[in-house]
């Protein structure tokens, strides 16, 4: 009965227990070190997670006795109803996208307006930058850790072009912040290439570095020029967008739901946009990439040119966000942290890289869950739990959430063929071939 | 295998989510019949500066127990926390919670200028009034805010006054000004440097985002050789940055602000780092204060033997002085009631006279000398004061 | 030559061998415009290692040119020189899309050479294993085609035609290497003797004049290797050259017309499979085994 | 007051905090070249060295009174021994943890970034919970003040002490990569793990004992950081970033490259600090960075530990 192994499993669920007794009980300092840990470990309260421990562990033993029954019960099920069938029907997809789209439009009314913010500040912004950080990562295979750089070019293109007071330096004219869409996808768009140009020639993890450095150059570069875009105290009263058309007029003010909904329709269009581009010869251009690079050179793809505009796209997606950031509310370079990029590329990879319902979802699941524990636990903790999310779902999915079907078969043939293609696409560009 | 694993995570996942949801959601709900006010903390609980953010939390805390200790008020208050990170990101979706609260009548914070500016537009759309501890940008007071208030003077009165102090006793004839190139800091620094210009001495001036390495910025410091070094920003890097200067044998005279004001500079530079250095704030410090003693006493029993920290008598102040509101108000108790009656209270704090200009900026806020002697930050008095004499 | 654009377009009509048509043919006679390939004084070094020692060799339109030689002596490192993975230190490479355009190969990127119309194989298969065998072959139909990312977001007309095309294209490919009926499988999935023939596919879609098989045969069984023998002829008869690295000398000698051998980077033999056969320093490199070369199997 | 003035000064300055990047950036490195993955939490590694280093001086330092002589070098050393032991643990446990569940699944290589981005940010948050989010000083273990002087520059013996133990113990890893057979396991594994196998290397033990390595390192690299700059719950992000750089850098995999990307990265801040505004010492750093990869693309000393680029 008690094997090593169910031994083993014992210790790893009472010391699951007590980590959790740990995170949960109470804080200390650093003069009484270990005062904390004892008041966890040592209280009444520890009882509780032991017994939780040996629950678990009970039940693990008990779904291993099972498990065979329950295999042969969904292996029946699935004989009885294929489930290719069942889901995998152009109707199908369309339908549980309406539905998807149904409850996106709902739930902003069934919460309240914190949570609508939320949806706006954390959700929506971030799903959309989510989704341009899926171009360059997901099809393109290309770790850009300085993302959040392009966000902050649209946001402080937009206070240059809008707002005569908002930073020191603005144009001599003012626009409706409509109009700076274009500008800032634009500038965005070059400033990737500019970046991309000379960078995409490195391998891989030097991508990822040199990106990161330009993402920490833009924010202290946004920091500290005071003259120009007001330092760290940053921009305040950009205008809010407006529609002032013949006949239409609508300002967007500081509720969020108006936000929302604009939000929602572009990540909507954006998505459809994404999917075309997926299933045209670029998307099958940037799977090659993805999955050998030199084979992909071979076969007539430009690769370096393929990867500019994957960086590029990505970018502009990036700085499109920065206006809607812009018009919503007051910013400064705070908004454009490293943390804040690697959070896009964990929303990215959380929710199923290459998939644009993964990115979206990402974002809904990590920012939700950051919104839902900014009541439930202590808000000093958060980050605790957040970060053991993370961990114990890249442990059991490491494919994340929604993963696309391109990119799960990839993983799936990464784990059978010992050490096949480079899962972060950048293959090394070696000169030695075959 | 992988999918026994999975159910241990699930379930652990799902135990830690229902005991964190235990712990969340036990509101203390008075029991004797009185009436309970609830307020609102927004503040920096994340991240960081988090420490900031604890100090006030901790001040604030401080004066519910007390209030809630005390017999003769006829109402309980209920506080209620909301993380912005100092982000102003997180900002609005931080105030739009305790606005939604509509039993909320009145909250302190937000703490960090970034957030109040990101915040602000939707307390006054709500006509919630908001009191900051901290946010000292001088701008904030001018962006036509409704409900703002704040119980800490603007960077400009701080600035103006050291700079008169450094020129006048410290008889400074060239000072190197350094900032943290925050919010605060540059406000700080260049309200500083203006005076001193104006007064005829000669500025150098640097920017040194937070770190934990000043060696060279020590070096650079000591080539210049100025008879004041004025830090703006936070005592854990002026802590650091004496630290760097001590060992390299820096002989002028360090002055930093009330960001750096707190006991913990003395700690981590060390006594010997710290010695001699100048502290200034427009408040009086809490733990040097003698009339400040009581508040000190009850702040480390609520806080589990804390010692009050940077902010964190001025959010017991702002706290306190909310609770003066509601007890003059009565039965009369609204948000547009409380933020109307807060324009005209006057109530003597620990760090000052809390009373407010019509722009919510406070009266008459007196900059105050400190400096380290023996370990200790002892006052010196009030810069007026100081320069007369 | 036309300008490019529509050179690009022509060529994916009628590239490869379903444009058997006499446009290109070849002036017959020893005129430079004969050649579809041309290399001359190839050196290519790696450290103190010389690869490639001055090798020259020339290639007929509608030529099957086989490169043989041991392990080792630069049969590969040839190749790389001709697609651009490999730089030589010295020498040129110079290649005929057309009988009248000459273009210079040294210097230029793969994917440009790719362009220009040279398609490869690799020694060690390189599919694309995640995409269906049908995008494997789309992505080199789709090299040529001129539709922007704005075009594909947007869908228009143009877009869609040269999409449908290149499918078409594509299903053509995989019905001449047999494989029309394992379109939707994943590459990974085929046999190894379909995943070569998938790469012959792909590399025709990209629709080359020339074609560098490296080992095709390698791997693969008798039953097969009869097949691609049939194959390499209908590629060549299509008008597209092939340049062959092989160890199967029964293959070789069955197919090419013309038969190069390399022995320590340097060309020890030139000519018909029959001369070669009997040259003795073939003979002679092969570690002396003086069947080897007609024995017929793989010459180690 | 120029720049020449200041050069011996800023040069030893940056040769400090450099040869703290360097031992922090083999971490970095150590683990590339054996699983091509770049260890995110090894920042939080660092900082639970440093903590780990810190209770244990403290704790052999009841009073109040600076040692001397021997007792400041016992302290010292203790201080070094115990930081690197947590070290050693904290990256033993995040291998197993967060990493190796992963590496059974054959997770993409971005899984295992995310995957240290969430342990790393589960460290920080627990143990600012745990020991507070104050700055904490190291006590004096030993009178710090100008030791010697080098070209007029001061040497103080706090400069000394922690470049003498990094010196030391890079050397002593060169010489482990070098000479002895966990070194050539390491080597092996880097350059071909299916083949090392077949030679009898045992990869997993390989791994662990890479993480390990990596982790008494920072750990030790933790507890000398602390001595100089104070020890707090967040204080391994930045040095972890700047650590990271200097191992590309220098060329990620390669172990004399992360020492030299390690050094000249203290070397290129300490100067640009002084040159410009020190806030712009950051983006100095990162240009000369993006500067070097452009020129040579695979970092200072190119090729990765024993692998042909």
């Amino acid at each position: 009965m008690l094997t090593p192994a169910r031994l083993r499993q014992l210790w790893v669920c009472l010391a699951l227990g007590v980590l959790a007794a740990v995170v949960t009980g109470p804080g200390g300092d650093s003069a009484h070190p270990f005062r904390a840990l004892r008041r966890s470990v040592v209280d009444p309260r520890i009882g509780i997670f032991i017994g939780l421990a040996v629950g678990l562990w009970v039940l693990l033993i008990a779904v291993a006795r099972l498990r065979p029954l329950l295999a042969e019960v969904t292996a029946a099920a699935r004989a009885r109803r294929p489930v290719a069938a069942a889901l995998g029907g152009p109707h199908a997809t369309t339908g549980l996208n309406a539905v998807l789209l149904a409850a996106a439009i709902v739930a902003p009314l069934l919460v309240s307006t914190a949570a609508q913010q939320s949806m706006v500040n954390d959700i929506g912004i971030y799903a959309l930058l989510a989704l341009g950080l899926n171009v360059v990562v997901g099809y393109a295979g290309l770790l850009d850790l300085g993302y959040i750089a392009f966000f902050a070019i649209g946001a402080y293109v937009t206070a240059y072009f809008s707002s005569s007071s908002a930073m020191p330096w603005h144009a001599p004219f003012v626009i409706n912040p409509f109009f700076v869409f274009p500008i800032a996808l634009l500038i965005a768009a070059l400033a990737g290439v500019i970046l991309g140009a000379p960078t995409l020639r490195l391998r891989g993890d030097y991508l990822a570095i040199v990106t990161l450095g330009f993402g920490e150059i833009i924010q202290l570069l946004a920091n500290n020029s005071d003259e120009v875009t007001n330092g760290s105290r940053g921009v305040f009263g950009v205008p809010h967008l407006s529609v002032d058309l013949p006949g239409i007029h609508y300002r967007w003010g500081i509720d969020p739901l108006p936000y929302y909904y604009l939000l929602l329709g572009i990540v909507v269009v954006v998505m459809i946009a994404f999917g075309r581009l997926e299933r045209s010869r670029i998307g099958r251009a940037w799977a090659a990439i993805r999955e050998d690079e030199i084979a992909a050179e071979a076969t007539g793809v430009p690769t370096l040119r393929m990867k500019l505009l994957a960086f590029a796209i990505g970018a502009s997606v990036s700085g499109f966000a920065g206006v809607l950031l812009a018009t919503k509310q007051f910013f400064n370079p705070q908004s454009f942290s490293l943390q804040s990029s690697f959070l896009v590329v964990a929303i990215v990879i959380f929710g199923g890289m290459g998939s644009r319902l993964g990115a979206v979802t990402g974002a809904v699941v990590l920012q939700g869950l950051a919104f839902y524990l900014r009541d439930k636990v202590p808000p000093t903790d958060r980050y605790i739990y957040f970060g053991a999310v993370i961990v114990v779902m890249m442990i059991f999915r490491p494919q994340g959430l929604v993963p696309s079907r391109r990119r799960r078969r990839e993983i799936e043939l990464a784990g059978t063929t010992a050490g096949a293609s480079d899962q972060l696409g950048a293959a090394p560009i070696g000169r030695t071939i075959t | 295998m992988a999918r026994r694993k999975l159910l241990g995570a699930v379930a652990l996942a799902g135990v830690v989510a229902l005991t964190a949801a235990a712990c969340g959601s036990d509101d203390g709900s008075s029991s004797d019949g009185k009436k309970t006010i609830t307020i609102g903390f927004q503040g920096v609980l994340s991240g960081d500066n988090q420490q900031l953010g604890i100090n006030a939390l901790y001040g604030v805390e401080t004066a519910v127990a007390e209030a809630n200790a005390n017999a003769n008020l006829p109402f309980k208050i209920r506080l209620v926390q909301s993380d912005d990170a100092g982000s102003p990101d997180q900002g609005p979706t931080a105030a739009q919670k305790l606005i939604d609260n509509s039993g909320i009548l009145a909250v302190v914070g937000p703490m960090f200028s970034g957030a109040t500016k990101a915040s602000e537009p939707l307390y006054s759309q709500a006509g919630l009034l908001s009191v900051s501890p901290s946010a000292t940008n001088p701008a904030l007071t001018t962006l036509g805010f409704k409900t703002f208030y704040r119980v800490i003077a603007p960077d400009t009165v701080q600035g103006t006054a050291d700079a008169d102090y450094i020129a006048a006793v410290l008889k400074a004839k060239k000072v190197f000004s350094l900032d943290d190139k925050s919010d605060y800091g540059t406000g700080l620094s260049a309200a500083l440097e203006k005076e001193l210009k104006a007064r005829g001495a000669t500025v150098v001036h640097d920017g040194i985002n937070p770190t934990k390495n000043y060696t060279s910025e020590a070096t650079k410091i000591i080539a210049e050789n100025p008879d004041v070094l004025f830090y703006s920003g936070y005592y854990a890097e002026l802590a650091l940055l004496s630290k760097a200067l001590h060992d390299k044998g820096f002989k002028g005279v360090t002055v930093s602000g009330d960001g750096s004001l707190d006991a913990k500079y003395v700690e981590q530079a060390g006594a010997a780092a710290a010695e001699g250095t100048y502290l200034t704030c427009p408040c009086s410090d809490a733990n040097s204060d003698p009339n400040a003693a009581a508040f000190v006493e009850s702040y480390k029993k609520i806080n589990g033997g804390a010692r009050p920290g940077t902010y964190s008598g001025e959010a017991y102040d702002a706290t306190n002085a909310l609770i003066e509101v509601f007890k003059n108000l009565g039965d009369n108790l609204s948000r547009e009631s409380v933020a109307e009656a807060f324009g005209k209270v006057n109530y003597q704090g620990v760090t000052k006279l809390v009373k407010f200009q019509p722009n919510g900026e406070v009266e008459g806020a007196n900059d105050f000398i400190y400096r380290v002697k023996n370990g200790q930050i002892v006052v010196l008095g009030n810069t007026v004061d100081l320069i007369k004499s | 030559m036309p300008p490019r654009g529509r050179a690009s377009r022509k060529g994916h009509r009628m590239s490869a061998v379903a444009a058997a048509g006499p446009a290109d043919a070849g002036v017959p006679g020893g005129t430079p415009s004969d050649l579809v390939l041309e290399a001359r004084d190839l050196t290519l070094r790696f450290g103190g290692v010389t690869s490639l020692d001055g090798v020259s060799l020339r290639q007929r339109r509608g030529e099957i040119l086989a490169v043989i030689g041991p392990n080792g002596a630069g049969k590969t490192s040839l190749f790389n020189c001709f697609t651009g993975a490999y730089r030589p230190q010295q020498g040129s490479v110079t290649f005929w899309r057309t009988s009248r355009r000459p273009a210079r190969i040294v210097g230029r990127s793969p994917h440009a050479i790719t362009h220009l119309g040279i398609a490869r194989t690799f020694q060690n298969i390189r599919l694309f294993p995640a995409l269906s065998a049908l995008e494997n072959v789309q992505i080199g139909t789709e090299v040529r085609q001129r539709y922007g990312s704005l075009s594909a977001v947007l869908g228009l007309p143009g877009a869609r035609r040269q999409e449908r095309a290149g499918v078409s294209r594509a299903f053509e490919l995989l019905d001449l290497v047999g494989l029309s009926r394992r379109a939707h499988d994943l590459a990974s999935s085929l046999s190894h003797g379909e995943q070569r023939r998938l790469e012959i596919a792909r590399a025709l879609g990209t629709g080359p004049r020339l074609l560098l098989l490296d080992e095709p045969a390698a791997g693969t069984n008798p039953a097969e290797k009869r097949a691609l023998e049939a194959l390499i002829r209908r590629i060549a008869g299509g008008g597209v050259s092939v340049l062959l690295i092989e160890h199967d000398m029964r293959l070789v000698m069955s197919v090419a017309t013309t038969v190069v051998v390399l022995n320590f980077g340097r060309v020890i033999a030139h000519g018909t499979p029959a001369q070669v056969q009997r040259d003795p320093a073939v003979v002679e490199a092969y570690l002396g085994v003086e069947t080897g070369v007609d024995a017929g199997g793989e010459v180690r | 007051m120029g720049f020449a003035d200041q050069f011996w000064q800023l040069t030893v300055d940056g040769l400090m905090v450099g040869s703290l990047y360097a031992v922090i950036a083999l971490g970095y490195t150590l683990v590339y070249g054996v699983l091509q993955l770049i260890n995110f939490a090894h920042s939080e590694v660092f900082m639970l060295g440093a903590f780990g280093g810190l209770f244990a001086a403290r704790g052999l330092l009841p009073g109040g009174a600076t040692p001397s002589g021997p007792a400041s070098v016992g302290l010292v050393a203790a201080g070094l021994a115990v930081g690197a032991a947590c070290g050693a643990a904290a990256a033993f446990i995040l291998e197993r943890v967060a990493y190796r569940p992963l590496r059974r699944r054959s997770a993409p290589r971005l899984a295992y970034l995310i995957s240290a981005i969430g342990a790393s940010l589960f460290a920080v948050n627990l143990a600012g919970k745990e020991f507070g989010r104050q700055n904490v000083p190291v006590p004096d273990l030993f009178t710090n003040g100008t030791l010697f002087h080098v070209f007029g520059a001061q040497v103080s013996t706090q400069t000394v002490v922690v470049l003498g133990a990094a010196v030391v113990m890079l050397v002593l890893l060169d010489r482990l990569v070098a000479r002895t057979r966990l070194g050539q396991g390491i080597r092996a594994v880097a350059q071909d793990a299916d083949t090392a196998v077949l030679m009898g290397v045992n990869v997993e033990r390989v791994i662990i004992l890479t993480f390990v390595i990596g982790g008494l390192l920072a750990g030790a690299g933790g507890f000398l950081y602390a001595m100089t700059f104070n020890a707090s719950y967040n204080m391994g992000f930045v040095p972890g970033v700047k650590a990271f750089t200097a191992a590309v850098l220098g060329g990620i995999g390669n172990v004399r490259g992360a020492m030299l990307g390690g050094i000249l990265l203290g070397l290129v801040e300490s100067y640009g600090g002084y040159v410009f505004q020190a806030s712009y010492k950051d983006v100095i750093a990162f240009l000369v960075l993006v500067g070097i990869l452009m020129v040579r693309p695979s970092g200072l000393l190119g090729v990765r530990l024993g692998r042909a680029a």
